[in-house]
């Protein structure tokens, strides 16, 4: 953990701050469009000219219609699908490969079916270099927190769908990266475990000030937890618009909603991603 | 105490001199430890054989015209069996009795390219039958598989060395003898080494040869020793069986392990119609008696 | 290494990939004939190895006066029948071994016994049963290949996707539509993996059948010439079987190519 | 084809499906000797398939004068030690392939041509390069169990999920890393598949080198009973084969229900 | 699919009638539990003695924390897991295996990866028994009401997780059951897919008189489609309370959820939930 915070380009900032425009950014996005070949031999384009940067520190939402490309974008981002035009630069960084510093969970869980709960989180903290001694602990914490603490030997087949998101989760927080990839992390749960994690993660993230990019359905979770929360529309997938959430930190997750800016941000944002699907 | 390895090409009886040897000690007397090796077939015996893996090899003696032409000089240090071990067998209700009656028919032959192949193609040659387009030759293994392949009309007849015949005659009214090649004189089974090994070892091979040649005197002298042995080395024959094989195998072994010209003329003549690369070999270059006189 | 799933666009005859491909291939060729050539010419007596320009003058012999075709024809049907039998055979059984798992466990070490027997030993019975015609080569054929397909058929079958069998059971698929849509299309991976090491295994059996009772076929010809040391015939003969083997491997890629999907 | 991943409770020593299991295979047991029995006894003369009761009476006299062990000892040592050279090679070679697939490509044809070669018509190469002592029976086995590994891990490579590589990735594991945490688990059936075929071969391939010259083992035993005639000799070398094989084989169904957890 | 009607036991009621007592159950759970060996040697009780009907016709959901059991009732029911204790009795005959006429759809998309996704959803089709002739206008129409017509010939891994989501309700949708048993079928979509799917899934349900029995997260869902929801608690699975939704038929999935009943009894069931969760 601690060799991955000597890599950070910049010094942490101030918890809770909103990302300063002079601070050099975090990811870098430039005119980037991805390819794919189509079934009939063809080229499909899923990402066209796209460009983004996320500042130091910042937590940024993305949402838009299933198949906008929101999964790719992340992937794209973590270095482990070339880009087909365009540049990413990460931390400086040019992205040919997965940069140092990133966790992605994926939108499908990806644990390995072979190994417990505990162990799938330990593996991340092997990756990181956690010392051995102190990975027991830190798991114990972590599932703790994730409300699996029952579930430590359990393998991934013989837990529900939500355990299983929760542990992925957990694995991603074990790894601590300084850039959070993180896609529909809470699609498979109940309104109240999204609560306590989404309150948990703003937790995290404010006292560490990482840097977020967070892919959601849920358009009062993009509000609530973030700086900022991007649009995107297609296929092929573009930024449509951009939404800044003023509202103030320390935020709480289930408070935040009673105010009127956050209903009123909610709406526009939904009528925006409405008026695309519904012309569809 | 010197170490001979020798690998055996196939258990047979002409073996019996050998193990007379050992089990009387002779062997231990003259300094010789020997140790036995079995192979599946000539062929990879005469491989470990110039590959020095073995120093000698017990196998049929026409791997010295062979092993002449592929520039790895040979003798016999002692010969085992002077007549051809083979006779080519059939179920008794089959009707031929010479090489004509062999037209069109079936004939087994332990593998393509052995004294068997070889001594059907130059006997029914001789006969002038073709045996490319007159016979059908088909390699079976010996032995059993080639019980197998009579008994079950695979093959109409098929080459069998003494011990199988002497076994197959046993059961009465079963097989019969179609042609027998065992009165030929034939340099059949020998212990065959290199000559540079009996240059580098000159004593052992003295020493190997006077033991086995001392055996042989004792077999020849005592009809009962050879039962005794036979029945070491075949603990599943019955006595009739026994005593019919080592009667075969006491007077098949030549006194004195003496290489006779008329056996390698054979020998000569056989092998070349096989193979017309390879040339004829003299009693004298593949024989050193020598090695075996007292 | 690279899980990279990207731009994979419809290949044309001779794609530079291609070109690569077969240069490479034929570089490997070229060192290990000349690697051959310089120990044969060297360090070995061409007695043990031959060497390429005999071998080569050999094979270029026997293809002209019709008997590398003579030859290897035999060798090839043998280890075709074999293969079909044992694919068959060893599939269907391995199915009604993973339906009936009782019966499986049961046999299971009868068959792992029968499997490790050596053929050799077993010539005898091969001519008494199957006598020394076609049949019993490609019984001893079969005799190894239905083994592979056996063992990889219950081993796929277990690695299939659970969820996906039981989404069709849900909707009351029958067994067979089940083994026929779900089953066998998710253990392809399995069937090749056994087609391609079964490849070699029946040709050594057809070979291994050839010394069982024969007057042709390629083993029978190594044979022939082992017999009469004859070394450039046993590697004529085995390059001929090489180039066979690596032909009925192509096909088998080709197979595969087509029938699984870039996933 | 019951997917049911349903209440499995810890298994005592003696469960009553265990009792059935042993039963069932008692069964087939005493069938097959009855069988063996009823054929020796009537259609076939036991000089082809010898009889049962000849076969028991001879194991047991050569397990009491020691013949057994000593034989038997050799051929399994030289198995083991061909298999165990064959995993280690054949899956480092496989891991190193899928590491190169260029390299794996332009090798593909030549090993399956390796591959399948009649190892009898090799004897002579083999004996020329690894002698007629414990090296060539080794090195026999291994010729066959090395490629089964090596076709195996590569296939088995190719099925393990992309997403757990890529995740791996995203972390920056070290290619070493993903191999051994990763791929390694996740290839797990693909290696067993392989071990199990492998045994069988290894046992071939030892009783294999032995034919090659040798004066111990169960092989050279079989091929001298059958020099002699000794039918009931051959089969009750087979018989110790089969015993072997099987004893080998449960080994390995020990060690992958050790290695794989319930899933 | 004509076949599949004739196994129903009752004759098909008036749409969007609210269920009727006299009518025999479609499903019928009685004192079921379920158990599951633990990693650790021992036995967790995962379903506890729960009662449960569902009338010919009702749309029943079910809500509950991550870990629940919610899954596992479906799991059940369909006949695919055996159950502990008690019995469940479908269309009038006890479970033993997956009775006739119920269509699951499992909470992660298990679509066959080696076929397209009109491959997939052909499946189903052969399964109901349509003639091969009616198989391809179908598959269009499914797809086109899924947005997935250009994705036909698309295999699963090439897809989206919201698409692969869709084309596995899609499949279900083609086998058309009596009984749908749903599982999360709408987790990885973004609003607006989910209420084109949902008014869908309303008007086939209503049309056809279908039995339904949908697992969600999201409260609102759960209220806008249903005639009742059940609220479960666990581990051990309980059924805590439940709700019946009076809210008038037919319903716009959108719209009815500006009445203030339909308000009020989210808030209900989401007090029920989080007092549960907060406890825990
Ligand atoms: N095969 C199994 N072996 C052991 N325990 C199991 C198995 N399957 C499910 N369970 C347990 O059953 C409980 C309920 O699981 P289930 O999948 O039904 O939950 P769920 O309500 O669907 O949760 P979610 O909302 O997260 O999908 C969990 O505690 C899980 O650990
Ligand atoms: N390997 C691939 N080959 C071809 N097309 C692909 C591939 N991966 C993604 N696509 C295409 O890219 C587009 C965007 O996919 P992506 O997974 O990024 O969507 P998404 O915004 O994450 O959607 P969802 O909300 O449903 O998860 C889709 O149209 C999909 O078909
Ligand atoms: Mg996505
Ligand atoms: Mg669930």
């Amino acid at each position: 953990m601690a060799s991955l915070m000597e890599r950070a380009t910049s010094a942490p900032q101030t918890p809770g701050e909103s990302p300063a425009a002079c601070a050099p950014p975090r990811v870098k996005v430039v005119g980037v469009s991805k390819t794919f070949p189509t079934p009939d031999g063809g080229v499909a384009r899923v990402i066209e000219n796209v460009d983004l940067t996320l500042a130091e520190g910042e937590f940024l939402s993305i949402v838009g219609p299933s198949g906008c490309g929101k999964s790719t974008m992340l992937r794209l981002i973590s270095g482990l699908t070339p880009v087909s035009e365009g540049r990413i630069v990460v931390a400086g960084r040019e992205v040919t490969e997965p940069p140092p510093g990133v966790g992605f969970m994926f939108q499908r869980d990806t644990l390995l079916p072979w190994a417990t709960v505990s162990e799938n989180i330990s593996i991340a903290l092997e990756l990181n270099g956690t010392p051995p001694a102190a990975r027991p602990a830190r798991i114990a914490e972590l599932l703790k927190l994730l409300g699996l603490e029952r579930y430590a030997d359990y393998r991934p087949s013989a837990i529900s769908g939500g355990m299983r998101q929760r542990a992925a989760l957990g694995r991603l927080l074990a790894y601590g990266p300084e850039l959070y990839l993180m896609d529909e992390p809470f699609g498979a749960l109940d309104a109240m475990t999204k609560m306590i994690l989404g309150r948990e993660l703003l937790r995290i993230w404010s006292q560490d000030a990482k840097s977020v990019v967070f892919v959601t359905h849920d358009i009062e979770e993009a509000v609530g937890l973030s700086d900022r929360v991007i649009v995107m529309e297609g296929p092929p997938g573009r930024i449509k618009s951009e939404y800044r959430i003023d509202l103030p930190r320390p935020r709480d997750f289930r408070a935040v909603r009673l105010l009127p800016e956050f209903r009123d941000l909610c709406e526009r944002i939904w009528g925006d991603i409405g008026r695309h699907s519904e012309a569809e | 105490q010197t170490k001979i390895t020798a690998g055996t090409a196939a258990f047979n009886e002409a073996l019996l001199p050998i193990y007379t040897a050992k089990e009387k000690g002779y062997f231990k007397d003259a300094g010789i430890e020997l140790e036995i090796t079995a192979f599946k077939g000539g062929g990879p015996a005469v491989q470990a054989l110039v590959s020095g893996s073995i120093d000698m090899c017990l196998c049929a003696a026409d791997h010295v015209v062979r092993l002449k032409a592929r520039r790895q000089p040979a003798q016999i240090l002692v010969a085992l069996d002077e007549f051809h071990s083979y006779a080519l067998m059939a179920k008794a209700s089959f009707p031929g009795k010479d090489y004509a009656d062999l037209k069109g028919k079936k004939i087994g032959i332990t593998s393509p390219g052995s004294l068997t192949d070889n001594t059907l193609r130059y006997s029914l040659t001789k006969a002038g039958i073709s045996p490319e387009r007159e016979v059908q030759i088909v390699g079976t293994g010996g032995g059993v598989p080639m019980m197998a392949a009579i008994d079950s009309g695979q093959v109409d007849a098929g080459l069998l060395i003494t011990t199988d015949v002497a076994a197959m005659l046993e059961k009465a009214g079963a097989y019969r003898v179609v042609i027998d090649y065992r009165e030929m004189p034939y340099a059949s089974f020998g212990a065959l080494v290199l000559k540079s090994w009996v240059e580098k070892n000159p004593a052992a091979a003295k020493a190997f040869t006077g033991a086995v040649v001392k055996a042989i005197a004792d077999l020849k002298a005592d009809p009962k020793l050879a039962e005794t042995v036979l029945a070491t080395m075949y603990p599943n024959f019955s006595p009739s069986l026994i005593a019919a094989v080592a009667k075969t195998a006491v007077a098949r072994t030549p006194a004195g392990g003496v290489v006779s010209p008329d056996s390698i003329k054979n020998l000569n003549e056989i092998v070349l119609v096989s193979d017309d690369t390879l040339k004829p070999v003299t009693v004298e270059e593949v024989f050193d008696p020598k090695l075996g006189a007292k | 290494m690279s899980a990279e799933t990207d731009v994979r666009p419809a290949r044309p005859f001779l794609s530079p990939a291609k070109v690569r491909l077969w240069f490479d291939r034929l570089l490997v060729f070229v060192l290990s004939v000349g690697a051959w050539y310089v120990v044969a010419n060297t360090i070995l007596d061409p007695f043990w190895i031959s060497s390429p320009e005999l071998v080569a003058e050999r094979l270029w012999r026997i293809t002209l006066n019709g008997d590398l075709w003579w030859h290897s024809s035999a060798t090839v049907w043998q280890a075709l029948l074999g293969l079909a039998l044992g694919l068959v055979v060893g599939f269907g059984f391995g199915l009604l071994l993973a339906r009936y798992p009782r019966l499986a466990e049961a046999l299971d070490p009868y068959i792992m016994g029968l499997y490790s027997l050596p053929r050799i030993a077993l010539a005898p019975l091969f001519i008494l049963w199957f006598g020394i015609g076609l049949l019993s080569k490609v019984m001893m054929a079969f005799s190894f290949v239905v083994f592979i397909f056996l063992l990889n058929t219950m081993q796929g079958l277990k690695e299939v996707d659970r969820d996906h069998i039981d989404l069709m059971r849900s909707m009351r698929a029958s067994p067979a539509f089940i083994a026929r849509r779900v089953q066998l299309p998710a253990m392809l991976p399995w069937l090749f993996a056994a087609a391609r090491i079964s490849v070699g295994l029946a040709l050594i059996g057809s070979v291994l059948g050839e010394l069982l009772g024969a007057n042709r076929g390629l083993g029978w010809y190594v044979e022939h010439a082992s017999g009469r040391l004859d070394t450039t015939g046993v590697f004529a003969g085995l390059t001929a079987l090489m180039i066979i083997a690596v032909l009925m491997n192509q096909a088998v890629n080709l197979l595969e190519r087509w029938l699984t999907p870039a996933k």
